[in-house]
C-alpha cells in the first residue's frame, strides 16, 4: 500500500486567516435572502434583544460589584449579536443549550429579566428558584436547556435534545454553543464524532472570542481554525464574523436549515470578542490582552453599535427611536434589579426540593426507603 | 414460575419496557448487532431494529451525555456501560448533568435515564475493570441506584428503573447473569427503596446487596447449622433510596449487625450503614457493626487471590462469629 | 514567626520545592501567564519560568494523565485542577492509571504525582463546583489525600506530598486562602498520618478535616463558654492514611464523637470514620457517633441557603448538644 | 468577513483509501534504507520475534482454553509485524506503552515468554507477580510502560512520557499504541492536542485492525481515515499497511527520527488485521465479519508468512532455518507454559503489597498513620 503523507492543508488554512482580517466585508449580508425577508419590526426585535442584553448585563455587573450577586458573573458583553441573530432564526422545534455564559441565549429565547435577575439575586423568584445562579438559567419551556457551568460539559446533551429531535421524528434542531477553549474537552470531541456518526440535526456554534479565562486561543489549541476539527469527522464547517447580527444569521441558517432537512450536524465557528475579564472576578484581562485590542474592537465591531448604525442607515430606525428603546430596556433591567431585590429567598426547606421528581411528585404518599440522608 | 437467569429476566424487563413505552430504547457499545458483550441484549436488535437498540462508540462521556439530553426531550434511554467501571470516563455527565440538572434548573427538568451494566470483580479481570461504584453514586443526591442479587429483582427493579422519572444506576453482576431463579410470568415491578429479608433470623443480621446477598445467604446457612448462629439476611436491593426501617427493624430484634459488601471498604457504602445502625439503634447494640468487604487493594488479578480478596463464605463466617463474641 | 496566608503557604511551599528538585513542575489551567485562577501560583512563572510553570488547554483527563506517564520517568508533577470538581472529567487517568499502575505492575511503577486545587463550597458557584471529592478518593487504595485546614498545614502538607513517592490529592479551600496563619520560615514539612489536636477537652471528641476544623473549634470554643461542654477538635489532616490512633485515643477519653465535614452525607469520609469508632471504641461510647454534614442536596447556589447548607456553628453546636445528651 | 467552506475533502480521501485496496505495492519497501543497512543477523530477528509472538499466543490460547488462564485474553495474532517492525526501531531512549492487547510487544521488547506466560496464569513469578493479568504486562526496565484495560486510558499516559523525554532533554519518543476503536476516546483526543500544542515527541500508532469488538470501522468512527484527524489539531500522519514488517518499519522510522530529532508528535494509521475474536471469549467474531475476509488476510497477508517469504526469497534465510527457529519458539512457549504451572501463587499477603511506594519501602519504621481498612 501507498503511505498517504500528510495533505499541506497550511495554504489553505491560511487563506481563511486572511480573510478574517480583511478590512472591510466582501459580501453584504444585509441582502441575503434570510435577511431580506424580514419585517422592519423583526430587524428592530434584533436591535432590541441586542441592546437589551447589553443593559441588563450592565446592571448585573453593578449589583455584583455591590454584593448583591455571588459566586461567578460571566458577561456576553460584546458576544449578543451571536445569540441574538441564531435564536432568531429558532423554530418551535428548535432547541439552544449553551455554557455558564449564558445571560444572551436566555434573554434571546424570551426570558425576561426579572427571573434572570431574581436567579442570579439567588432568590426564589429566579428562573431556578435561586439554586442554579448566573451560570445556570433554564427556560424548557422556551426549548432552553440552560446554562451549564462544567466546560464543554453541555455539548452531549445538546446532541441527545438533536437525537431526540430525530428520534420523535420532528423537523428541527439543536444549537449547542460553546466557548473557543471549550473544543479541547474530550467530551466536545467525542460528541462530534457521534453526531456524525449517527447523523443528527445538531448545530454545534463555537463562540470564538479569543480566549479562554487568561489563555489565548494560539495557547490552547493546535490548530488555530477550531471548526477545521470537522473534517477529521467528515463534518460540514463554516467560520464567520459574529459582530454583525445579519452575517450571524446567513449562515447559521444555512447550518440549521441543513440540520432540520438532512438531520446532518454542522460546526459553526463564530468570531467575536468579550469585552471584560472572564468573569467580574478576572481583574487581570488587561495583562493578557491590550487594552488596544479591547479598543478596537468596540469602536469598530460593537454588536449594539453595529446593528444600530445598519438600521439607521437602512431607514428602519431613527436615532430617536433608537435611543426610547436603549431607555427602555435600560429601565426594564433597572426594575428587574428592583424585582430581584424585593424578592424572598426561598425557605430553607427548598434546599432538599428539586432533588427528585419522584419526591417532588409524592401525590400518592406511596414513595419507599430513605431519600435523604443527614442525621 | 419458570426458572430463569438473570440475563435472561434483565432482558425481560428490557424487551417489555420497550414494547410498553415507544420512548424506550437501549444504547451502548455492542449492546445491538453484537446482543450485548455479556448477551443481556440478546435478540433484541432482531426483535426491535435500529431504532430501539443503539450500538454506540468507545465514548462513553458522549453517549451517556446524549441520552440525558435526549431524556429532557421525553426519550427514556437505557444507557448500557459495558462494565460499570467504564462509568469512570463518564463521571461528569453522569454524576454532575444526570444528578444536577433537575436542581440546577429549580425543578424544570427531569432526567429519566437508566445506566446499567455488571460492577463486580471475582472474574480476573484486573482493577481498572472490577469497580463497584454504587457508593459513589450513592453520595450524590439526585442519583438512585440499585443492586439486584437475584433475577426476581433484577427484573422487577429494572422495569421500576425504566418507568421512574429520575436517573437510576442499575448495577448488575457478570457472575450472577448465568444462575437462575424463579420469575413470573405477568407483568410486576419491585419498587425501589424496598429490601427484602432473605432468611429470617435471631441473633445477628447481615446487612448485604448484590451478589453477596447471595454468598452472605450460604454463609448464613452454614452459621446456623454449624455454629448455631440463627442469622437473618438482610438484602438491601435499593441503595439510594435505601430502606432503613427493615434494616433497623432487625438489628433492633438481633441485637448485632455484620455488613457484607464487594466494595473495597474506605467509604463504602456499608461504612454509611454502618453509621445509621450506630446512630439509630445504639441502645439495642450488644457489639460493634463489623463488616466485610473487598480486601483493601486494588483489585488483584490471579484467580485464587481475587477470590480471597471479595468476600466469600469463609470470611463472613469469620466475621460473624468475631461480631458474635 | 511570619503570619502569612494560606495561599501564601501554598505557594512557598510550591515555590521551595521547585527550588529543591529539578523534576518538580507545576501544570494546569491558568497557573504560569495568568498567575493561577486563584492567585495560589502567583509570581512563580516570571520566577522559574515555562519549564517549570506550564499552562494547559481545558483538557484534565488528557493532561493529569501527561502527569501521570511523565512521573514514570522520574517528573514529579504538581498538576492544579483549578477546582477540585473537574476531577470528575479526569476520573479514570487519577483514580485508575494514577493509583493503580503500580499494583498492576507488580510494584514496577510508582507514581509521584500530587494533585492539588480547591475542593469546597460556601462560595455560591453551585452544584457542578462546590464538590468535595476526598471521600471517592479515599475509597481507591494506591491514593493518597490530605486536607489542610491552615497554612502552617497546607505548606507543610503541600510539602510532603510533594516528596511522596505516592500520588497524593491535597484538598485547598478558596475560603481559607486569605486567612492567615503563623508559619515557619525554615523548611517543615507535616508528615501525612499525623492528625492534629487543636484543642484539648474531656466530654465531646470533634473530628473535622479542611475549613469545617476552623469552624469546629469555633464551635467548641461557644460549646465551652455558654454550655459548659469540654470539647477536644482533632483535626485530621490527611484522610489517608489515617491518624486512627489519635481519633480513638481522643473518643477513648471523652466517650463520645461529633464528626463533622461539608461532604454530602452518604458515604461521606465521617461515615468510614463513623464506623471506625463503633468498631474499635464501643464499649468507651456513651452516646452514637453523630454527623454534621452538608444538607443532603445538590449544593446550592443562593448564598443564605448555601451557607446553611454547608456546615456552620450553629448546626454544629445544635448536633453536639444532641450528642451530648 | 468572508465564509470558509467546507474543503470538500472527500476527493483525496477517497484516493487514500482505493489505494489501500491497490493490489500489488506501489512501493518496494525492503530497499528502503532504513531496511537496507539490517544484517542478515538483524532481519532473522525479525522473523525470530514475529514467529516467536504467534507460537506464544497460540500456546497461550490453549491454556486459556484448558482453564489455566482467567479473564480476558486478547490475542495479537495476525498483527504481529507491527509490534515487531516499531520495537525493532527503538534506541535507548526510546518508550512505549499500549492497550491490553500487549503480548506482542511485550515479546517485542525482550520480556521473557516465561515471566509472560506466568503472569497470565496469575502466578508470582509473572512479570506483575500475577497483579495484572494478560492486559498487564509491565517492563519498565526495557521502557516498556505496559499494557492497560481502559480503552485509550494509556494515551496521556504515552504523552507523558514523552514529555519527560522532553522535559529531560533526552533525543527520544514515546511509542503510544492504541486501537482504531480507541480512537473515540475524549481521553485521545484531547491528547493528539496537547501533544501538537506543546511539540512533545510522541507517535501515536494506531493499530487499525478495522473492527473494535464486533464494530467494524465504519460503524464507530464518522471518517474513515482516522489518521486525518491530526489535521485539525496541525500534526503530521500517514496510513500504511501493517503486514509487511518493512513497510512499518520505513513509515514509522520517519516518525520517529522526526519525533527525536524535532519534538514533533506524530499520528501513524496502521491497517492489520487480527484473526481471533476480540478476546478468545468472542465466540461470534464470524458472525460481524466473513470467514472470506479472514482467510483472504491469512492467506495474502500473514506477518509471518509474508516475512518468511521476503527471507526465503532474498537468501536470508533457509527453509530448513525458518522451520528451526519455528521449532525453538514452540518450545519457548511450551516451556513457559511449563513454567507457569509449576510457579506459586503468590500468598496472601502479597494482595496488600504493591499498593504503596512508601509502605513497600519502609525501611526506616517511620509510616504514620493507618494505611489499609478492613475491620
Ligand atoms: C472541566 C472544566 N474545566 C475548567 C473549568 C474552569 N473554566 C470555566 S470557563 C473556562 C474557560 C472557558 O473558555 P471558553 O471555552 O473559551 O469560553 P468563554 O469563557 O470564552 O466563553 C474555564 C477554564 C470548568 N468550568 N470546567
Ligand atoms: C473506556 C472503555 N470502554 C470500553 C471498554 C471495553 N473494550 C475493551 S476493548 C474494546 C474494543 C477496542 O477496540 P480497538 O480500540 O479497535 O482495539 P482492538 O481490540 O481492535 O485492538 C472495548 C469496547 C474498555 N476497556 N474501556
Ligand atoms: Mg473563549
Ligand atoms: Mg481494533
Amino acid at each position: 500500500m501507498a503511505t498517504t503523507k500528510k495533505k499541506i492543508a497550511v495554504s489553505a488554512k491560511k487563506q481563511a486567516q486572511s480573510n478574517t482580517s480583511m478590512p472591510g466585508k466582501s459580501k453584504n449580508f444585509a441582502t441575503a435572502p434570510i435577511n431580506e425577508s424580514l419585517s422592519n419590526k423583526e430587524k428592530i426585535d434584533l436591535y432590541r434583544t441586542i441592546v437589551g442584553i447589553r443593559r441588563f448585563e450592565e446592571r448585573s455587573l453593578r449589583a455584583y460589584n455591590q454584593g448583591k450577586i455571588g459566586g461567578f458573573l460571566h458577561l456576553y458583553i460584546g458576544q449578543e449579536s451571536v445569540a441574538a441573530g441564531i435564536v432568531s432564526l429558532m423554530g418551535k422545534d428548535d432547541h439552544i443549550i449553551t455554557a455558564y455564559r449564558d445571560h444572551g441565549h436566555a434573554l434571546a429565547v424570551g426570558m425576561s429579566m426579572n427571573e434572570c435577575m431574581a436567579e442570579m439575586y439567588g432568590k426564589h423568584t429566579g428562573c431556578s428558584k435561586g439554586k442554579g445562579g448566573s451560570m445556570h438559567f433554564f427556560a424548557p419551556d422556551k426549548n432552553y436547556w440552560g446554562g451549564h457551568g462544567i466546560v464543554a460539559g453541555q455539548t452531549p446533551l445538546g446532541a441527545g435534545l438533536a437525537f431526540a429531535l430525530k428520534y420523535k421524528g420532528l423537523k428541527g434542531c439543536a444549537l449547542t454553543f460553546l466557548g473557543d477553549g471549550a473544543v479541547n474537552q474530550g467530551s466536545f470531541m467525542e460528541t462530534l464524532n457521534l453526531a456524525s456518526l449517527w447523523d443528527i440535526p445538531v448545530v454545534f456554534v463555537i463562540e470564538n472570542n479569543g480566549y479562554s479565562m487568561g489563555t489565548s486561543l494560539k495557547r490552547s489549541s493546535a490548530a488555530e481554525n477550531l471548526a477545521h476539527r470537522a473534517e477529521g469527522f467528515d463534518m460540514e464547517w463554516e467560520v464567520c464574523d459574529g459582530h454583525d447580527v445579519y452575517e450571524v444569521r446567513e449562515v447559521a441558517n444555512r447550518a440549521m436549515t441543513r440540520a432540520r432537512e438532512k438531520h446532518k450536524p454542522f460546526l459553526l465557528e463564530i468570531r467575536t470578542y468579550r469585552y471584560r475579564g472572564h468573569s467580574v472576578a478576572d481583574a487581570n484581562h488587561e495583562k493578557y490582552r491590550t487594552k488596544e485590542e479591547i479598543e478596537e474592537y468596540k469602536r469598530t465591531k460593537d454588536p449594539v453599535n453595529v446593528i444600530k448604525r445598519q438600521l439607521l442607515d437602512d431607514g428602519t430606525l431613527t436615532e430617536d427611536e433608537a435611543k426610547r428603546i436603549d431607555q427602555e430596556k435600560k429601565d426594564e433591567a433597572e426594575a428587574s434589579a428592583k424585582f430581584a431585590e424585593d424578592s424572598p429567598v426561598a425557605p430553607r426547606g427548598e434546599i432538599q426540593t428539586d432533588v427528585y421528581w419522584e419526591v417532588d411528585n409524592d401525590t400518592e404518599g406511596n414513595l419507599k426507603g430513605r431519600y435523604f440522608f443527614n442525621d | 414460575m419458570p426458572l430463569i437467569t438473570y440475563r435472561e429476566a434483565i432482558k425481560q424487563a428490557l424487551d417489555e419496557e420497550i414494547l410498553r413505552d415507544e420512548n424506550v430504547c437501549i444504547m451502548g457499545e455492542e449492546v445491538a448487532e453484537y446482543n450485548g458483550a455479556y448477551k443481556v441484549t440478546e435478540g433484541l436488535w432482531e426483535k426491535h431494529g435500529d431504532k430501539r437498540l443503539i450500538d454506540t462508540p468507545i465514548s462513553e462521556a458522549a453517549f451517556s451525555g446524549l441520552a440525558i439530553g435526549a431524556s429532557a426531550l421525553g426519550i427514556r434511554p437505557v444507557v448500557e456501560l459495558m462494565f460499570m467501571s467504564f462509568s469512570y470516563v463518564a463521571i461528569d455527565q453522569l454524576f454532575n448533568n444526570a444528578s444536577f440538572c433537575r436542581y440546577m434548573s429549580g425543578g424544570l427538568m427531569n432526567i429519566p435515564i437508566v445506566v446499567r451494566g455488571p460492577a463486580n470483580g471475582g472474574t480476573n479481570v484486573g482493577a481498572t475493570h472490577s469497580h463497584t461504584p454504587e457508593n459513589m453514586v450513592a453520595n450524590h443526591p439526585g442519583l438512585k441506584v440499585v443492586c439486584p442479587s437475584n433475577a426476581y429483582d433484577a427484573k422487577g427493579l429494572m422495569k421500576a428503573a425504566i418507568r421512574d422519572n429520575d436517573p437510576v444506576f442499575v448495577m448488575e453482576n457478570t457472575l450472577l447473569y448465568g444462575e437462575k431463579w424463579e420469575v413470573p410470568e405477568e407483568d410486576y415491578i419491585v419498587e425501589l427503596g424496598v429490601a427484602n429479608i432473605l432468611k429470617e433470623g435471631t441473633d445477628l443480621t447481615i446487612v448485604s446487596h448484590g451478589r453477596c446477598s447471595m454468598i452472605s445467604l450460604n454463609a448464613a446457612k452454614t452459621l446456623e447449622e454449624i455454629h448455631g448462629v440463627s442469622v437473618e439476611v438482610v438484602d438491601l436491593r435499593s441503595i439510594r433510596p435505601l430502606d432503613e426501617e427493615t434494616i433497623l427493624n432487625s438489628v433492633k430484634k438481633t441485637h448485632r449487625a455484620l455488613l457484607v459488601e464487594e466494595n473495597k471498604p474506605y467509604c463504602g457504602v456499608d461504612a454509611q450503614i454502618s453509621h445509621i445502625i450506630q446512630l439509630k439503634a445504639f441502645d439495642y447494640l450488644d457489639a460493634p457493626v463489623h463488616r466485610v468487604s473487598a480486601i483493601d487493594a486494588p483489585q488483584i488479578y490471579a484467580k485464587e487471590l481475587e477470590n480471597w480478596q471479595i468476600p466469600n463464605e469463609e470470611r463472613i463466617i469469620e466475621m460473624a462469629l468475631k461480631a458474635m463474641m
